[in-house]
C-alpha cells in the first residue's frame, strides 16, 4: 500500500525535477549558475496562473489534446514498475497498453497543432507522426528481448525480472537493447540530438513547434506532461540498466530515486555535448535503434 | 405464424427476403422519392428484426439448416445458418440499417429522380446476395449468390456512370471480380469431384489430400482473396471505394470485403488437416496488405480512396489472424489458434463499424463541399460539429487506439504474437513490430485525414461554405460511434458474439485455451482514463475561466499576412513521409526549382500512383490487345481464303482420324 | 397430322403475305402466324404425335427443343419486326415476310425429320431463305455480306451432303441395304463401316460446322450478323444455329452408337476450343457492337460442340445451353438493333451512353451481355456451369480450364465493349438534330419477355422442361 | 458396262482439267454442262432399268446440263464479261496443283473399302478428284463466275458418288436435293447480277468491305 502511494506521489511529483536537474547541467557544462533545481514547478506554477489565447481556428480538439495527453501519460506511468515495486497496475499484455498510451497522447497532440491552421504547426506534427512511426518497432523489439528473457508479458513481471545475474547471463543482448532504448528515450521526449527544446528556430524544431500556440493553464498541462514522459521513459529505462535490489523496500525507492537523477544527468551531459541532428539524418538514427534491439533478440535467441 | 416456424434462423431469413422485395419496391414503384421511404420503411425494421435473430443464433450457437429443391440439376440446394453464417450476417444487417437511413439524406430521390431507384432495388439486393452468400450450403447456390453480390456492387459502383472514372473503375472492378469467379468456379467444381454433390462437406470431412487440397487452398485464396482485397489482388479496390456513392462504398467496405474472408474461413472449415504454409501463406499475405495497404493509404489526396486502401490494411489484419490461427493448428498451439481467430473476427466486426462510419462522414463532406480531395477541405469541424466528432470517434478507432474498439481486436492478436515469442522458435514475433509499425502508419494516416480535412482554416470556398448535415445522416453516424465506444469499453461484450464462430472453427481451441483476462479489466480502465480526461479537462476549463482568455489569429511566428494557403496540406504532412517510404509508395511528386531570386509560380503536382494497375495489369492488356489485332488480320474479306481454311480444315481432319 | 400442320401453316402465312398488297399491313401476318405457330407447337407438347408411316417423321425430345426454343424466338422476333418494319417503310418487305415465314416452315422440317436426307434438303432451303433476308437492306455492304454468306454455307452444306452419302455407302459395305433413316443407322451403328463412318462424321463435322459458324470456317458470320437488321440476326444467331447443331447431334447420335465415338468426340472438343479461341481473339477490342455478337455466337457454339465432345453430364448442359443461347441471342440482337437505329451506326466510336437515349435497349443489352456471358441468376450461367464442372469431373482439366479462360477473356472483351456503348454521357447532338425517340414499351415487351424466361430458368428449371432435356440426354447417350 | 462408265468418268476428271486450264468463262460453263450431262448418263449404265433411275437421268440432264448452264450464261451475258482475268494462282500451277488433288484423291481412295459390285471402279476417285478441283476454283478464282463454276463441280463430284447409293435414295431425297441445288444456283445467279450492278464487276476480291482492321 505504502508503495503504491510513494509510486503515486513520485509519479505526480518528480517530473519536473528531472528537467530542473537537466538544465543545472547544461548549465554546469556552459559555466553558468543557472536556473534553480525546482524552476520547472515555477514555471508550470506560473503557467496554470496566467490567461490564456486561443487562436479563432481553434476547436475543442486544440483544447482536449494537452490533457489527454497529459492523463494518458499518467496512465502509462501506472502500468511500469519502479524497480523491484510492482506497479499498480499489471496485467498480461499491459506493455502494449503501454506502447499506445503514448500513441494516444500522440494522436491528440498532434490533432490539436494542426488544429491551430498554422503551416509551423503542421510541419512539426507531420516529423512528430513520422519519428514516432519510426520508434515504434524499435520499443517493441525491447519489449520481446524482455519478455523473453522474463518469460511473461507483463512489464512488472519482465522488468522485475531482471537482475544481476541477467545481466551476466544476457548482457551483450542487454547492451544492444539499453542504447536502441536511449535513442528511443531522446527521440520520444525530444532531446537533442533529435530536437532542441529550446532553441526558437521554429523551422527545426518538433514538439515545440507543435504547441507554439498553447499558452496558460494548458501550457502547463504541455510541459508536465512532456516531463512525466520523459519521467516515464526514464524509469523504463533505469529500470533496465540498474536493476539492483537491496533487500529493503525504503532503500530499493531511494536507488530508484537517485538512478533517475542519474540518468537526467546524463541526458544533460548528452545534451550539453552534443549537437543538433540535420532532420533528415533521424529516421536513419531512429532504424538504427531498431536494428540494435533486434540484434539484441536476435542474441537472445541463440 | 406459430410459434414453432418463427425460429431466429426463419425470422432472418424472412428478413432477408423483404430486405430485397423492399429494393424492388423502390425500383418499381412510381414516384422515386415515396418509393425510396417505402422501401426504407420496410427494410429498416427488417434489418432491425434480422440483426437481433442473428445475436439471438450466437449466443444459442443454434445450427439450422434447411433443404429446398430448386430444380437446377445441382443437387438439392441446402440453406444453413451455424454461428460462422450467423456471425457474418451481423455487419450485414448492420450496415444495410445504417446505409439505407443514410442513404435517405444522402441520395434521396427527390433531388436524383434518375438513378435513386436503381440505387434503392441494388442497395437491397447486394445484402440479400450477401446473406444468401453466408447462408449457402451449396457451391453452385453460393456461386450464384456471389456473382448476384458482385453484380449489384457493380450497379451500384456505376451509378454516376457519366463520369470517365467511374466507368474504368468499374470495368476494373467487373474483370476482376469476373477473373476471381472463374477461380471459385474451378474450386467448387472441384469440391464436386471429391465429394460427388455440390453440397458443402460437414466440418472437416473433406477428403482430399495433398495436390488436390493444395490446389484447392489456391483457388479459394485467389477467388475470395479478390474479393476481400488482399495484396496483391486489391488493385481493383481503391478506385471502387472511390467511385461508388458513400453508402455503397459503406456497405461493399465494410461487409463485401468480409465475404471474401468467410468464404476462405468455409473452405478451411472444410478440410481436417491443414499444412503450415496455408497458415504461413495467409499470415505473409495478411501483413504484406496491412503494411502496404496503410503505407499507400497514407499518401493518399482522395478521402474515400484513402479509406479504402485503410480497407485493405483492416482485411490484412483480419488475415493475419486467421493465418495466425493457422498456423497454431498446425502447430498444436491452441492458445494462437484462440487468440488468432478471436482477434481477426474481433477486427472484422470492429472494422465493419467504424469503416462504414468513416464512409459516411466522407460522403457527408462530399457531400457539403462536394470535393473529394483532402487538401481541398479544412475547418469543416466549425462548420460540421457533429459529425467532426463522430468522425473524431471513427478515427481514433481505426487507429486502433484505446479506449476504442479497434484497439481491442489488435491487443489480442499482439498478445497472440508475444505470446509466440516466449516460444522456442519465435518467428512470429517479427509481427509485434509490424503491428506497430502498421499503427504508427494508421496513426500518421489518420491525423492527417482528420487534421487537414475538419481542423484549420478552410481550404477551399466550397471548403468555406460546408453546412451540418442532415439527422438522417447523422444518426447512422452516431449509431456506429456509440458502437465504437462500446466495443473499445466492453469488449467482452463483443467477444460474446465472436467467440461463437471460434468455437464453430476452432472446437478444441475453444474449449482448451483462454483469452488474456485482461480483456475483463478493459472497461475499468475505459472508464478510469475517460474520467480523469474528463476531470482534468474541466480543472483547465476552470482556471482558464478564471484567467480569462482572449482569441485572436494563429501566431504565425512573426510573419503577420498568413493566409489559409499557406496552412500544411494533405499532400506536404504525408509528403514527410513518403520520403521515408519513397520506393514503397511511389508518389508522382514533380518539384521543380524556384529558380531565380524572384521565382515565378511554379506548378508542383503530387499524386501517388496504382502501382499493380498502372505498372502490371494495364501493360499486360496493352499488349494481349496488340497480340490480338495481330491475329484478327485472318479475317480479311478475301473470300476464296475463306474457302481456302474450309479445305484445309477438312483436310486436317481427315488426316487426323485415320 | 399436327406435323404436317405445323409445316404447312408458315407456308400458307408465306402465300398471304406474299399476296397482301399493303406494305404496312403485311407485316402484322407474322405476329398472327407465329401465334398460330406457338398455338400448334403448344398441342404437339401436350400430346406428341407419334412417327410417320415410314419413320421419316417424329418430334423426339431434341427436336422438340429445338422446335420450341426457335418458335419462341420467332414469335418474339414477330412481335418486335411489326414495329420495327413501321421504321423501314421505304422498302419493301414482301421477300421479308414471306421468307421469315417459309423459314420457320423449314426449320419445324428440320427438327422432325428422321431421315438424313430429308434433313439436309430443309437445312439447305434454310439455308437458302436466308440470304434474301441477310441482303435485306439492299446496299453494297449487305450484299457483300450475303455473297459470303450464301456461297461458304452451300459449299459448307455440301460437303455435308457427301458425308450423308458416305454414312449411307458405309452401310452399303457393310452388306446391308443403304438407308438415311436415324433410327436405323443407329440400330446397326456398330456394324457400319469403320474408314467409311469415320470419314463421313468429320466431312459432316465440317459440312454442318461451316453452317453453325465453328471457326474457322466461321468467317460468314461477322459480315452476315453485321450487315442483317436484327431481326434476321436473331433469326441466324438463335434458328439456323440451333438446326445446324441439331444435325450434328443426329450425326453424334449415331457416332456414340458406334460404341467408338471417341476420336469423334475429341474432334468435337478441338473444333469447340479453337471456335471459342477464335470467338475471344477477335472480341478483344471490336468496335462494332453487332459483329461483336457475331463473335459470340461463334464463341457459343464452340461451347456447344465442346459439350458434345465432352459427353456424359456435359450433354445436359449442351442442350440447356443451345436454349438459352437461342433465347438470350434473340434478346442481344433486338436491342442491339433498337441502339443500332438510335444512333444510326454501330460503331463503339460513335455509340456511347445508349442508356439515356434508349433506356430498355441499353438496359436489356447490358443484361443480356450479362446473361450470355454465364453470370448468374441467368440460365446460361446454369448450363455452362453445368458443362464445365462436368468437364471438372469427367477428368477433362485442361479442356475445363480452357474453357474457363476462354470464357474470362471474352466476358473481357466484351465487357470493354459493352460497357462504353450502354453507359456514359451520349455523344452532343449537333444543332437542329431531334434526339431520337425514347424505345416504347410494346415494342421491347418481346425482349423483356425473352430476358424474363432466361432469368426464371436461371432460378427454377420447370420439371417439365427438366424432363426434356433429361430425355435428350439419353437420346444422346448420356444418360443422367 | 463398267468399262464404258470409267471411260465416262475419265472424262469429266477431263474435264476438270480444261475448267482449271481454261480463262474463259462460257466455255468452262460449258464443259461443266458437259460433265452434268456425262454424270447424268451415268446411272443408266451402272443400275438395271427402273422408272426411278429414268427419272434421275432426265432430272438431271435437265438441271445440270440446260438450266443451270443457261442461268449462268444468261448471267455471264448481262454481267458483259468474256474472261477470267488473272486468278490468283496462274493457270499452269493450278493444273499441277489440280493433278496433284487427283492424285491424292487416288491415294485417299485407295484407303477406302468398297462394296463387291463396286470393286475397282473409279466413282469414289473421281468424286473426291472433282470436288476437289472444285475447291481449287473456289480458292483460286477472282470471278464470282468462276466461283459458282467451283461450286457446280463440287456438286458434281458429290453427284457422282451419289451415283454408288442411286438404287438406296429415296426419289424425294433426289429430287429434293437437285432442286435445292437448281435454287442455289439461281440465288447466286441473282447475287451476281445485284454484284456486278453495285461494283460494275463480278470480281470478287473487290468484296472486302467487311473485315477486321
Amino acid at each position: 500500500m505504502t508503495d503504491m502511494l510513494i509510486h503515486l506521489l513520485l509519479v505526480l511529483l518528480m517530473p519536473p525535477l528531472l528537467l530542473g536537474i537537466i538544465g543545472k547541467t547544461k548549465a554546469w557544462f556552459a559555466g553558468r549558475v543557472g536556473a534553480p533545481f525546482l524552476q520547472p514547478y515555477y514555471d508550470i506554477a506560473r503557467l496554470l496562473r496566467k490567461g490564456s489565447v486561443f487562436s479563432s481556428t481553434t476547436t475543442w480538439v486544440f483544447r482536449a489534446g494537452p490533457v489527454v495527453t497529459l492523463v494518458s501519460t499518467l496512465f502509462a506511468a501506472l502500468l511500469l514498475p519502479f524497480c523491484h515495486h510492482p506497479a499498480p497496475i499489471a496485467f498480461e499484455g499491459d506493455l502494449i497498453l503501454f506502447a499506445y498510451l503514448f500513441a494516444l497522447g500522440r494522436f491528440f497532440t498532434t490533432t490539436a497543432a494542426l488544429d491551430t491552421g498554422s503551416s509551423f504547426e503542421g510541419m512539426g506534427a507531420a516529423r512528430e507522426v513520422t519519428f514516432s512511426c519510426l520508434a515504434e518497432p524499435a520499443l517493441f523489439f525491447a519489449f520481446i528481448t524482455l519478455a523473453r528473457l522474463s518469460g511473461s508479458l507483463s512489464l512488472t513481471l519482465m522488468l522485475n525480472h531482471l537482475s544481476i545475474s541477467v545481466w551476466q547471463m544476457a548482457g551483450a543482448a542487454l547492451l544492444l537493447m539499453v542504447g536502441g532504448l536511449f535513442v528511443v528515450l531522446l527521440a520520444e521526449n525530444c532531446r537533442i540530438p533529435f530536437d532542441d527544446p529550446n532553441t526558437h528556430l521554429e523551422l527545426t524544431m518538433i514538439h515545440e513547434v507543435m504547441v507554439l500556440d498553447h499558452s496558460g493553464p494548458l501550457f502547463g498541462c504541455i510541459l508536465y506532461g512532456a516531463a512525466v514522459k520523459l519521467f516515464v521513459l526514464g524509469v523504463l529505462f533505469v529500470n533496465v540498466i540498474a536493476p539492483f535490489s537491496t533487500g529493503s523496500s525504503l532503500a530499493d525507492w531511494g536507488l530508484f530515486v537517485l538512478g533517475m537523477m542519474i540518468l537526467a544527468v546524463a541526458i544533460g551531459t548528452v545534451e550539453s555535448v552534443m549537437a543538433r541532428l540535420r532532420l533528415v539524418r533521424i529516421p536513419q538514427l531512429l532504424v538504427a535503434a531498431s536494428i540494435l534491439t533486434a540484434f539484441s533478440l536476435v542474441l537472445v535467441l541463440r | 405464424m406459430s410459434a414453432s416456424t418463427l425460429t431466429p434462423d426463419s425470422v432472418i431469413i424472412a428478413a432477408t427476403a423483404l430486405i430485397v422485395l423492399a429494393g424492388l419496391a423502390g425500383l418499381i414503384i412510381r414516384p422515386a422519392p415515396l418509393s425510396q421511404k417505402l422501401a426504407a420503411a420496410i427494410t429498416l425494421p427488417s434489418a432491425v428484426i434480422g440483426f437481433c435473430a442473428a445475436i439471438l443464433m450466437l449466443v444459442h450457437r443454434s445450427d439450422a439448416r434447411y433443404v429446398i429443391d430448386w430444380s437446377l440439376p445441382f443437387g438439392p440446394c441446402e440453406i444453413g445458418i451455424d454461428p460462422l453464417s450467423a456471425f457474418f450476417l451481423l455487419p450485414i444487417f448492420l450496415v444495410t440499417f445504417c446505409g439505407t437511413l443514410y442513404a435517405l439524406g444522402y441520395w434521396p430521390a427527390a433531388r436524383n429522380p434518375a438513378t435513386a431507384p436503381g440505387v434503392t432495388f441494388f442497395y437491397g439486393l447486394l445484402p440479400g446476395a450477401m446473406a444468401l452468400v453466408v447462408m449457402a450450403r451449396n457451391g453452385a447456390l453460393l456461386l450464384v449468390s456471389w456473382e448476384i453480390m458482385a453484380l449489384s456492387a457493380f450497379f451500384l459502383l456505376i451509378t454516376e456512370h457519366t463520369g470517365e472514372e467511374v466507368r474504368k473503375a468499374g470495368s476494373v472492378y467487373l474483370l476482376t471480380t469476373h477473373t476471381g469467379s472463374a477461380a471459385l468456379i474451378i474450386l467448387f467444381s472441384k469440391l464436386h469431384a471429391a465429394t460427388g454433390s455440390f453440397i458443402f462437406p460437414h466440418q472437416g470431412t473433406l477428403a482430399a489430400t495433398g495436390q488436390t487440397a493444395a490446389l484447392m487452398f489456391i483457388l479459394a485464396l485467389f477467388g475470395f482473396g479478390a474479393k476481400a482485397g488482399i495484396m496483391p489482388m486489391h488493385f481493383w479496390l481503391p478506385s471502387a471505394h472511390a467511385n461508388a456513392p458513400s453508402h455503397a462504398s459503406a456497405m461493399m467496405s465494410g461487409v463485401m470485403l468480409k465475404m471474401g474472408i468467410y468464404g476462405i474461413l468455409r473452405f478451411l472449415s472444410f478440410c481436417p488437416q491443414k499444412p503450415l504454409w496455408w497458415g504461413g501463406t495467409l499470415l505473409v499475405a495478411g501483413m504484406m496488405s496491412a503494411l502496404l495497404g496503410i503505407c499507400f493509404a497514407a499518401v493518399q489526396t482522395d478521402i474515400k480512396r484513402l479509406l479504402a486502401y485503410s480497407s485493405i490494411e483492416n482485411i490484412g489484419i483480419i488475415t493475419t489472424g486467421i493465418g495466425m490461427a493457422m498456423v497454431g493448428e498446425a502447430t498444436g498451439n491452441p492458445s494462437l489458434v484462440l487468440l488468432g481467430f478471436s482477434g481477426g473476427l474481433l477486427h472484422l466486426l470492429n472494422h465493419a463499424i467504424f469503416k462504414p462510419l468513416l464512409f459516411f462522414g466522407a460522403g457527408g463532406i462530399i457531400h457539403s463541399t462536394g470535393t473529394r480531395i483532402i487538401s481541398r477541405m479544412g475547418g469543416l469541424a466549425k462548420r460540421m460539429g457533429t459529425s467532426a466528432l463522430v468522425f473524431f470517434i471513427g478515427s481514433l478507432a481505426i487507429a486502433g487506439l484505446p479506449p476504442l474498439n479497434g484497439f481491442a481486436g489488435e491487443f489480442l492478436l499482439y498478445v497472440g504474437f508475444f505470446r509466440e515469442a516466449l516460444s522456442p522458435v519465435p518467428v512470429l514475433a517479427l509481427g509485434v513490430p509490424a503491428l506497430g509499425l502498421v499503427g504508427g502508419m494508421a496513426a500518421i494516416t489518420f491525423v492527417k485525414l482528420y487534421g487537414i480535412a475538419f481542423l484549420g482554416a478552410p481550404r477551399s470556398r466550397e471548403a468555406a461554405e460546408a453546412h451540418e448535415l442532415s439527422g438522417v445522416m447523422i444518426v447512422p453516424m452516431w449509431i456506429m460511434a456509440l458502437l465504437c465506444l462500446t466495443g473499445g469499453l466492453i469488449p467482452p461484450l463483443f467477444l460474446l458474439l465472436v467467440q461463437p464462430a471460434v468455437a464453430m472453427l476452432a472446437p478444441a481451441a475453444a474449449s482448451g485455451a483462454r483469452l488474456p483476462a485482461s480483456f475483463s479489466l478493459f472497461p475499468l480502465f475505459g472508464l478510469a482514463l475517460i474520467t480523469a480526461a474528463a476531470a482534468v479537462w474541466l480543472l483547465t476549463r476552470r482556471a482558464i475561466r478564471r484567467r480569462g482568455a482572449v482569441t485572436a489569429g494563429t501566431w504565425g511566428c512573426g510573419y503577420t499576412a498568413a493566409t489559409p494557403r499557406m496552412q500544411y496540406t494533405g499532400a506536404a504532412f504525408s509528403e514527410f513521409w513518403a520520403g521515408v517510404t519513397r520506393s514503397l509508395s511511389r508518389c508522382m511528386t514533380e518539384k521543380p526549382a524556384a529558380g531565380t531570386v524572384a521565382p515565378r509560380t511554379v506548378p508542383f503536382s503530387y499524386n501517388p500512383e496504382e502501382t499493380i494497375l498502372d505498372r502490371f495489369i494495364q501493360p499486360v492488356l496493352e499488349l494481349a490487345g496488340i497480340g490480338c489485332a495481330f491475329i484478327r488480320r485472318l479475317q480479311h474479306g478475301q473470300l476464296h481464303v475463306y474457302m481456302l481454311y474450309i479445305f484445309i480444315t477438312l483436310i486436317l481432319l481427315t488426316v487426323w482420324v485415320r | 397430322m399436327q406435323l404436317s400442320l405445323m409445316l404447312i401453316m408458315p407456308a400458307v402465312g408465306a402465300l398471304i403475305a406474299w399476296i397482301l398488297p399493303d406494305n404496312r399491313r403485311r407485316p402484322l401476318v407474322l405476329p398472327v402466324f407465329a401465334v398460330i405457330h406457338l398455338l400448334l407447337l403448344g398441342w404437339v407438347l401436350v400430346d406428341t404425335p407419334p412417327p410417320s408411316p415410314h419413320g421419316w417423321f417424329l418430334l423426339d425430345p431434341i427436336g422438340k427443343l429445338v422446335l420450341s426454343s426457335f418458335s419462341i424466338l420467332f414469335a418474339a422476333c414477330a412481335w418486335y419486326s411489326v414495329n420495327y418494319l413501321r421504321y423501314r417503310e421505304e422498302r419493301s418487305n414482301r421477300i421479308l415476310c414471306s421468307a421469315l415465314l417459309l423459314c420457320l416452315s423449314a426449320m419445324c422440317l428440320v427438327s422432325i425429320s428422321q431421315n438424313l436426307g430429308v434433313l439436309w434438303v430443309a437445312l439447305e432451303t434454310t439455308s437458302i431463305l436466308m440470304a434474301p433476308l441477310v441482303y435485306f437492306n439492299h446496299n453494297a455492304r449487305s450484299l457483300e455480306a450475303t455473297w459470303k454468306y450464301f456461297l461458304i454455307c452451300s459449299v459448307g452444306i455440301a460437303v455435308a451432303l457427301l458425308g450423308i452419302f458416305f454414312l449411307a455407302y458405309s452401310t452399303i459395305v457393310a452388306r446391308q441395304d443403304a438407308t438415311l433413316l436415324l433410327s436405323s443407322l443407329i440400330d446397326d451403328a456398330p456394324r457400319l463401316n469403320p474408314q467409311w463412318r469415320h470419314t463421313a462424321f468429320i466431312f459432316l463435322l465440317v459440312g454442318f460446322g461451316s453452317k453453325m459458324g465453328l471457326a474457322p470456317m466461321h468467317t460468314w458470320k461477322p459480315d452476315a450478323y453485321g450487315e442483317a437488321p436484327g431481326i434476321v440476326g436473331a433469326l441466324l444467331a438463335g434458328g439456323l444455329v440451333n438446326c445446324a447443331f441439331l444435325s450434328l447431334m443426329r450425326v453424334y447420335q449415331i457416332a456414340v452408337a458406334t460404341q467408338e465415338a471417341a476420336t469423334f468426340q475429341n474432334a468435337l472438343i478441338v473444333m469447340g476450343l479453337l471456335s471459342m479461341a477464335f470467338a475471344a481473339v477477335f472480341m478483344a477490342r471490336q468496335n462494332d457492337f453487332k459483329r461483336m455478337l457475331a463473335y459470340s455466337s461463334v464463341e457459343h457454339v464452340g461451347i456447344l460442340t465442346l459439350a458434345l465432345g465432352l459427353g456424359k453430364g456435359a450433354l445436359f448442359g449442351a442442350l440447356f445451353h443451345m436454349v438459352n443461347n437461342c433465347l438470350t441471342k434473340g434478346v442481344l440482337f433486338l436491342s442491339a438493333g433498337n441502339i443500332h437505329r438510335a444512333f444510326g451506326s454501330k460503331n463503339t466510336a460513335t455509340v456511347r451512353g445508349a442508356i439515356r437515349w434508349v433506356p430498355w435497349s441499353g438496359a436489356l443489352f447490358l443484361t443480356g451481355f450479362l446473361a450470355i456471358t454465364g453470370s448468374p441468376p441467368f440460365a446460361p450461367f446454369v448450363s455452362e456451369f453445368t458443362i464445365v464442372s462436368s468437364a471438372f469431373t469427367t477428368g477433362n482439366y485442361w479442356a475445363g480450364s480452357l474453357f474457363l479462360v476462354f470464357l474470362a477473356v471474352i466476358f473481357i472483351g466484351m465487357a470493354l465493349t459493352v460497357l462504353p456503348v450502354v453507359l456514359g454521357a451520349p455523344p452532343e447532338l449537333e444543332a437542329g438534330a431531334a434526339r431520337p425517340p425514347r424505345d416504347g414499351l410494346v415494342a421491347i415487351m418481346p425482349l423483356l419477355l425473352l430476358m424474363g424466361i432466361m432469368l426464371i430458368l436461371g432460378i427454377w428449371l420447370p420439371p417439365p422442361l427438366r424432363e426434356l432435356l433429361m430425355a435428350g440426354a439419353r437420346l444422346l447417350g448420356g444418360g443422367q | 458396262m463398267d468399262s464404258l462408265a470409267d471411260q465416262l468418268l475419265v472424262l469429266s476428271l477431263l474435264i476438270n482439267f480444261i475448267v482449271l486450264g481454261t480463262s474463259r468463262l462460257g466455255f468452262a460453263v460449258r464443259a461443266v454442262a458437259i460433265q452434268g450431262v456425262v454424270l447424268g448418263l451415268l446411272p443408266a449404265l451402272i443400275h438395271p432399268f427402273s422408272w426411278h433411275i429414268v427419272l434421275i437421268v432426265i432430272l438431271m440432264i435437265c438441271a445440270k446440263g440446260v438450266l443451270i448452264p443457261w442461268l449462268i450464261t444468261n448471267a455471264i451475258r448481262k454481267a458483259e464479261i468474256k474472261r477470267e482475268v488473272e486468278p490468283f494462282i496462274g493457270y499452269i500451277p493450278t493444273l499441277v496443283l489440280g493433278a496433284i488433288c487427283t492424285a491424292l484423291a487416288f491415294v485417299f481412295a485407295k484407303r477406302l473399302p468398297m462394296a463387291a459390285e463396286h470393286q475397282g471402279l473409279l466413282f469414289v476417285p473421281a468424286s473426291i478428284a472433282t470436288l476437289m478441283t472444285g475447291f481449287l476454283v473456289l480458292t483460286t478464282r477472282r470471278k464470282a463466275i468462276s466461283q459458282v463454276i467451283g461450286y457446280l463441280l463440287m456438286e458434281n463430284g458429290i453427284f457422282i458418288f451419289g451415283l454408288l447409293l442411286a438404287g438406296a435414295m429415296p426419289v424425294m431425297v433426289e429430287a429434293g436435293a437437285v432442286l435445292d441445288l437448281l435454287v442455289a444456283i439461281f440465288v447466286m445467279g441473282i447475287i451476281m447480277n445485284h454484284i456486278s450492278r453495285e461494283f460494275s464487276s463480278l470480281d470478287t476480291s473487290r468484296l472486302t468491305m467487311l473485315k477486321e482492321e
